[in-house]
């Protein structure tokens, strides 16, 4: 039993999230914002060139060769940036699951996602609608009895404008060349996977955003003065950043076992993954509920960033199955007869 | 008590309801954070005026109909029901009317109600400054008596409707050896007078629904201050008194909210039942807002008596506030994946305008006094907990 | 549209208010517990003495032949002290319904319930229990499709303590020969009636309890010193307070709509008090949730009289139909097809 | 990172869970509130001092088993799923005993440890005073030094178990000059040293799990002094961190009432469902008593490397007795009508310990600090507010 990341992970996160804070700021989110197509070249190159894109491609196939646990921690710090680019979706959906797909689709494609030159995007129908479709070259496309990998020119989109400015939503249309590369069982674990990862993916930028919701609200009620001193003294907004602090902290722990459920192949990892994404969408949205609060009437602008983080987690809360699919997934678990539960079930 | 309306009432209904079906716009109109959609709603206005149906509870001889606040109630019911435009004027109906009519000269009632019934005029509110935000007393604006004039510097912000507004109503330190309540005078200021910037504040929408307000030597007649010179106190308190209590959040919007909870819970049932929280939060709604409903009408009813509204203003700011946050929070839930889509998204069939109200209903326990400080003035006054 | 009491109706209340706190002290509740049969046989002489047994009884009958919307803010009053002695049950319930049944219970027994020498229980099918049935000299039991008066000896009794020692709960078994008074419609009505009026009585007290426990905490926190000023000045006790105070607030329109509903027997009565019950119930154990937090260890001892309010507002939540009963019909009404919901459909 | 047992572990717990299979008693004992009671579990810790599964955190030369953290949270697995008594003893084994072994003298831990771990020994907590609740520093009782004794006089108040145990370990002020933190020393009392009266508290059903207990002139060698003279308050406070930190709240209990709630909800799953609030109040309840697990692991596991426990304690202590009064709140509802019946109603079918377990759920929140004292350490030492 060892339920931390290793040396080697802290600091590889460590040394992401030093780039992510100085690289990723609110004006590059806002610069981004303003782009046609919402996307940053630049930035996604100098991903790739940290090995992100490739962080979870085969060593064979040009990349670090690591899992989802070894990523979650990263995805967690895209939330705290609240990254415009799709590297979560990228590195801890797509990858993984054409790692899986394996055969020509991989060897052809993995190469060139890890180098950063081709972009790769990710859904299935649970979601209906795929981030940054129309920008990627290649598209995976998981519904439960059939799954795709499409080239641009195998499908076409229509653009869905989201509350998070970040975020570019296509409805996606199969073109009459499309074929699947797998159905049946094959199709339906491949949808698992997508949705799981998916899912995780959420969960843990969900972490972040909290973190970075309470820690700009933190130092805004100690420079904002009311009543002659900072509000962050006023018992009131204490406990609202105590109440998110508490729901976040006990977050943090189910997303990194789901994590390692995904990367074990672990029985109940599903059912890890649906626990986690409900716990920590939740506290992300306590956190956006409360911070909007305390920053008072500045939070309802523009101006300020908090609406960067507020909206990403408004968003991410119905991405990868909604509150309703995930609660479903935990009854069906635990109403089910003969339910492993109580003390002593949890890593059984 | 009678719980049932009056002949007269039940007529006052059907009168505005048929007016309200021949007269509201087939198409809704933009929003009045747009400049186009100001126009729409500055042109509406007119036209419930033509009506006589803009200020219904201003006296007849100002263009009202003198409603009693039951038949005021009955208007608004009406009026939600019919999904009739927001009102531009809110500020000048609901804040600044009342107070002209409480504090104004026979000569600034004159001046000003007319044209602000018409929608000629549409106010803005000048209250908080960028230190003065729930603590109103910390106002540094000043306004420097000049012969017959004020001199007006310093800014003001979180002003609703200023972006396209005519003139704006607020509080300027006259003293300025003064220190918090004191000294305090309550000025009409026209936004086009010279000396003035308004720069708008894109909201959460990324639309300018307020702005922040900057005074550079305005010059402003002394005819234009509403009540004694240093009693801008008294006169403002009046005012958030009628923005806190009864009169800015009728039960109607509430209620109509909820129906629509529920049309679109039935919508979407077997989805939604999935999380049985979505279910429970709906038929939580109906209650709330049913509850908010009758406690409205028994305050109105012993207020027609003569009875005062007191600390107990503040209860109703939170509840009402609350009440719309987990109502639009609850329709997010239930949208799932669709909840985040902007209402023109070609794949957001059926979620109507849920996000918009979601992000209006962040506003609900901040404005006018957040609910932090109305829980305070429950516990203090109402309750008589210790300072 | 008139939402208010009467000058009478409030003088009245006022007049039985000042009563019950003078007499109906803690130490006196206190003291009916330790008896055997829980009963304060002075006091109950008392509120015979007052009216208040026959309050609802018609002159006719030598009562005050008045309603239960003339009832319900006494109701909140008895609440408000926790009266031990049943006379919401009695004057609310039983005396409303044998006055529906007519015929010669009534006119043999509502006589003797108004001065005071004829205890009546009341009960029905939902419930299960019937308060003081084995201190009752006449039993009104309401079954769906049968409808009871029983006199002592046709019932028996076994007693069930409650977590409120001054509930005197008991099992009734039906003698053999017990027959129903009503069936069919009437029954069903009259069980309605039982169900509907017994609700309300709950929601009353639960609101006058509600402010009880408001009141308490108050004074308690005002007097109590920690950190070197009263706890009452701490923003997150206020908070807690004020938070009971909005709740509480909001619950009181909707019990008097009820019981103006009631008194009426208008259309939609059973709905407007599943309601009220619900809120009422609600805002009660708000308030004991966080008066206990306010009071700390005081408020977990049974010294300080917190407790007895708590206990009784506990033990209404699920008397005369629980919160699942009551949502239920509330759900029943609004996901009807066609129901008027919406602005302007309140009053309809 | 590698979530699962090793071999060792697995046959660790395969070891307690026989001998709990074979020793628990087959009759639930009373409630050790009661006099019978307390005798039952002070045999009962006799017990599992026997089999050395008493103390199984101490060292092995104190009689226990030198567990780390995660061979003490399997410890606690089994015992709860064993529903084996509830712990006497456990101001002994999780407060003082950690205590004694890092402030005591060599002949106090072996004077007061082993007598602890068979139970011949149960001590009560002395660290509240009628004026001192939440306020530790406020402390005003005395112990004036004269030779080498301590002269105690003084009153404490929710003394836990004070009622029939044998010592008291507490705080008092040696240097009556002094003020809040300073001038504490830590003394550990015989309960049954002339001067001392134990006057009982019933709490809530009646019964008295707390005690005030009266100091008059109590006379204590100085002997019991443990730690320095005034440095009461950093021996407490070490105390106190073990009480509210992970130590105290495994999280096998609450896993335990989860088990249990989604058992009643399974059994009573029609009359449930007509309140949908109560299916997702159980779902929520599983799932917040599973985070609580997964997060007790993982701090176990960082303790076991090196790490330290700060003001997260605090954010532990608010989850747990939230997550066990929404657990029991729920089952409340879901018993509706029954809720409030006595275990030994007799017709209480169904019902268990929910009634019991709802009102001892009210005293989480509120002792070892408020949950709102435990709030504004989250903001001022975890987050940084300021003060």
């Amino acid at each position: 039993m060892d339920f931390t990341f290793s040396e080697d992970q802290l600091l590889f996160r460590d040394s992401v999230r030093d780039f992510l804070v100085n690289e990723v700021t609110p004006e590059r989110v806002r610069a981004s914002w303003e782009k046609d197509d919402g996307r940053d070249a630049e930035l996604w190159q100098q991903l790739a060139e940290l090995g992100l894109c490739g962080m979870t491609v085969p060593e064979d196939f040009g990349g670090l060769g690591m899992n989802e646990l070894d990523f979650v921690l990263l995805a967690q710090e895209c939330g705290y940036v609240a990254l415009p680019e799709p590297l979560v979706n990228t590195a801890l959906v797509a990858v993984p699951v054409l790692s899986r797909l394996g055969g020509e689709a991989a060897s052809e494609y993995l190469p060139r996602i890890a180098s950063g030159e081709l972009r790769v995007a990710v859904g299935c129908s649970e979601n209906g609608l795929v981030e940054d479709a129309a920008q990627a070259g290649l598209l995976l496309w998981a519904e439960p009895e059939a799954f795709y990998v499409l080239t641009a020119e195998q499908f076409s989109t229509r653009y869905n404008p989201s509350v998070d400015p970040s975020r570019r939503l296509y409805a996606v249309e199969l073109g009459s060349d499309a074929k699947p590369v797998a159905t049946g069982d094959q199709a339906q674990a491949l949808y698992q996977a997508v949705l799981d990862r998916g899912a995780l993916g959420a969960a843990a930028q969900a972490l972040g955003l909290a973190q970075r919701m309470i820690d700009i609200s933190v130092q805004y009620s100690s420079e904002r003065q009311q009543f002659g001193k900072p509000i962050g003294s006023f018992q009131a907004v204490k406990h609202h950043m105590a109440n998110v602090a508490v729901r976040l902290e006990y977050a943090k722990a189910p997303v990194h076992r789901a994590a390692y459920a995904l990367a074990e192949d672990a029985a109940g990892a599903s059912e890890a993954v649906s626990h986690a994404k409900l716990v920590a969408c939740e506290a992300a949205n306590l956190a956006a509920k409360n911070s909007i609060q305390v920053h008072g009437a500045m939070g309802y602008t523009w101006e300020v960033d908090l609406h960067i983080f507020m909206k990403k987690a408004w968003a991410l809360a119905g991405s990868f199955g909604d509150t309703g699919f995930h609660k479903q997934r935990i009854a069906e678990h635990i109403f089910a007869d003969g339910a492993a539960l109580g003390a002593g079930t949890t890593f059984a | 008590m009678k719980l049932n309306f009056t002949e007269q009432q039940n007529a006052f209904r059907e009168e505005i309801r048929t007016w309200l079906a021949e007269n509201v716009p087939a198409e809704p109109l933009k929003t009045f954070d747009t400049e186009e959609g100001f126009q729409q709603h500055r042109e509406w206005e007119a036209t419930l005026n033509k009506g006589r149906w803009g200020m219904v509870t201003w006296p007849e001889d100002l263009g009202g109909r003198a409603c009693d606040l039951i038949e005021w109630l009955i208007f608004e019911e009406e009026y939600y029901r019919a999904g009739a435009p927001l009102r531009v004027n809110q500020n000048g109906i609901f804040l600044l009317g009342p107070t002209l009519m409480e504090y104004g000269t026979q000569e600034q009632k004159e001046r000003f109600l007319p044209r602000m019934a018409t929608g000629e005029d549409v106010w803005a509110q000048g209250w908080s400054e960028p230190n003065a935000g729930s603590d109103m007393a910390a106002i540094r604006s000043t306004a420097k008596r000049e012969g017959d004039k004020y001199i007006i510097n310093g800014q003001k912000t979180w002003s609703t409707r200023a972006v396209w507004a005519d003139w704006l109503f607020g509080m300027f330190r006259t003293d300025p050896e003064s220190e918090r309540h004191r000294g305090l005078t309550f000025i009409l200021v026209p936004l086009d007078t010279p000396g003035i910037t308004v720069r708008p504040i894109p909201q959460l929408d990324g639309l300018p629904g307020f702005a922040e307000i900057f005074f550079d030597n305005v010059e402003v007649d002394v005819s234009n201050r509403l009540g004694d010179e240093g009693a801008g106190w008294s006169v403002a308190m009046a005012t958030a008194g009628f923005e806190r209590g009864l009169m800015l959040r009728s039960p109607a919007r509430f209620q109509e909210t909820a129906r629509r909870l529920v049309e679109l819970y039935r919508a979407n049932q077997a989805s939604a039942d999935r999380d049985p929280g979505v279910r429970d939060a709906v038929i939580r709604a109906w209650m709330d807002a049913e509850s908010y409903c009758l406690s409205t009408y028994q305050t109105a009813c012993r207020l027609s008596q003569g009875g005062k509204i007191g600390a107990e203003s503040s209860t109703n700011k939170i509840f009402w506030s609350e009440l719309d946050q987990n109502m639009h929070g609850t329709a997010m839930s239930l949208l799932g994946a669709r909840a985040e889509l902007l209402p023109h998204a070609p794949d957001a069939q059926g979620v109507g305008t849920w996000l918009d109200g979601w992000m209006f209903a962040q506003s609900g326990p901040i404005y006018a006094g957040t609910n932090e400080i109305q829980r305070n003035i429950i516990a203090e006054r109402m309750l008589g907990m210790p300072r």
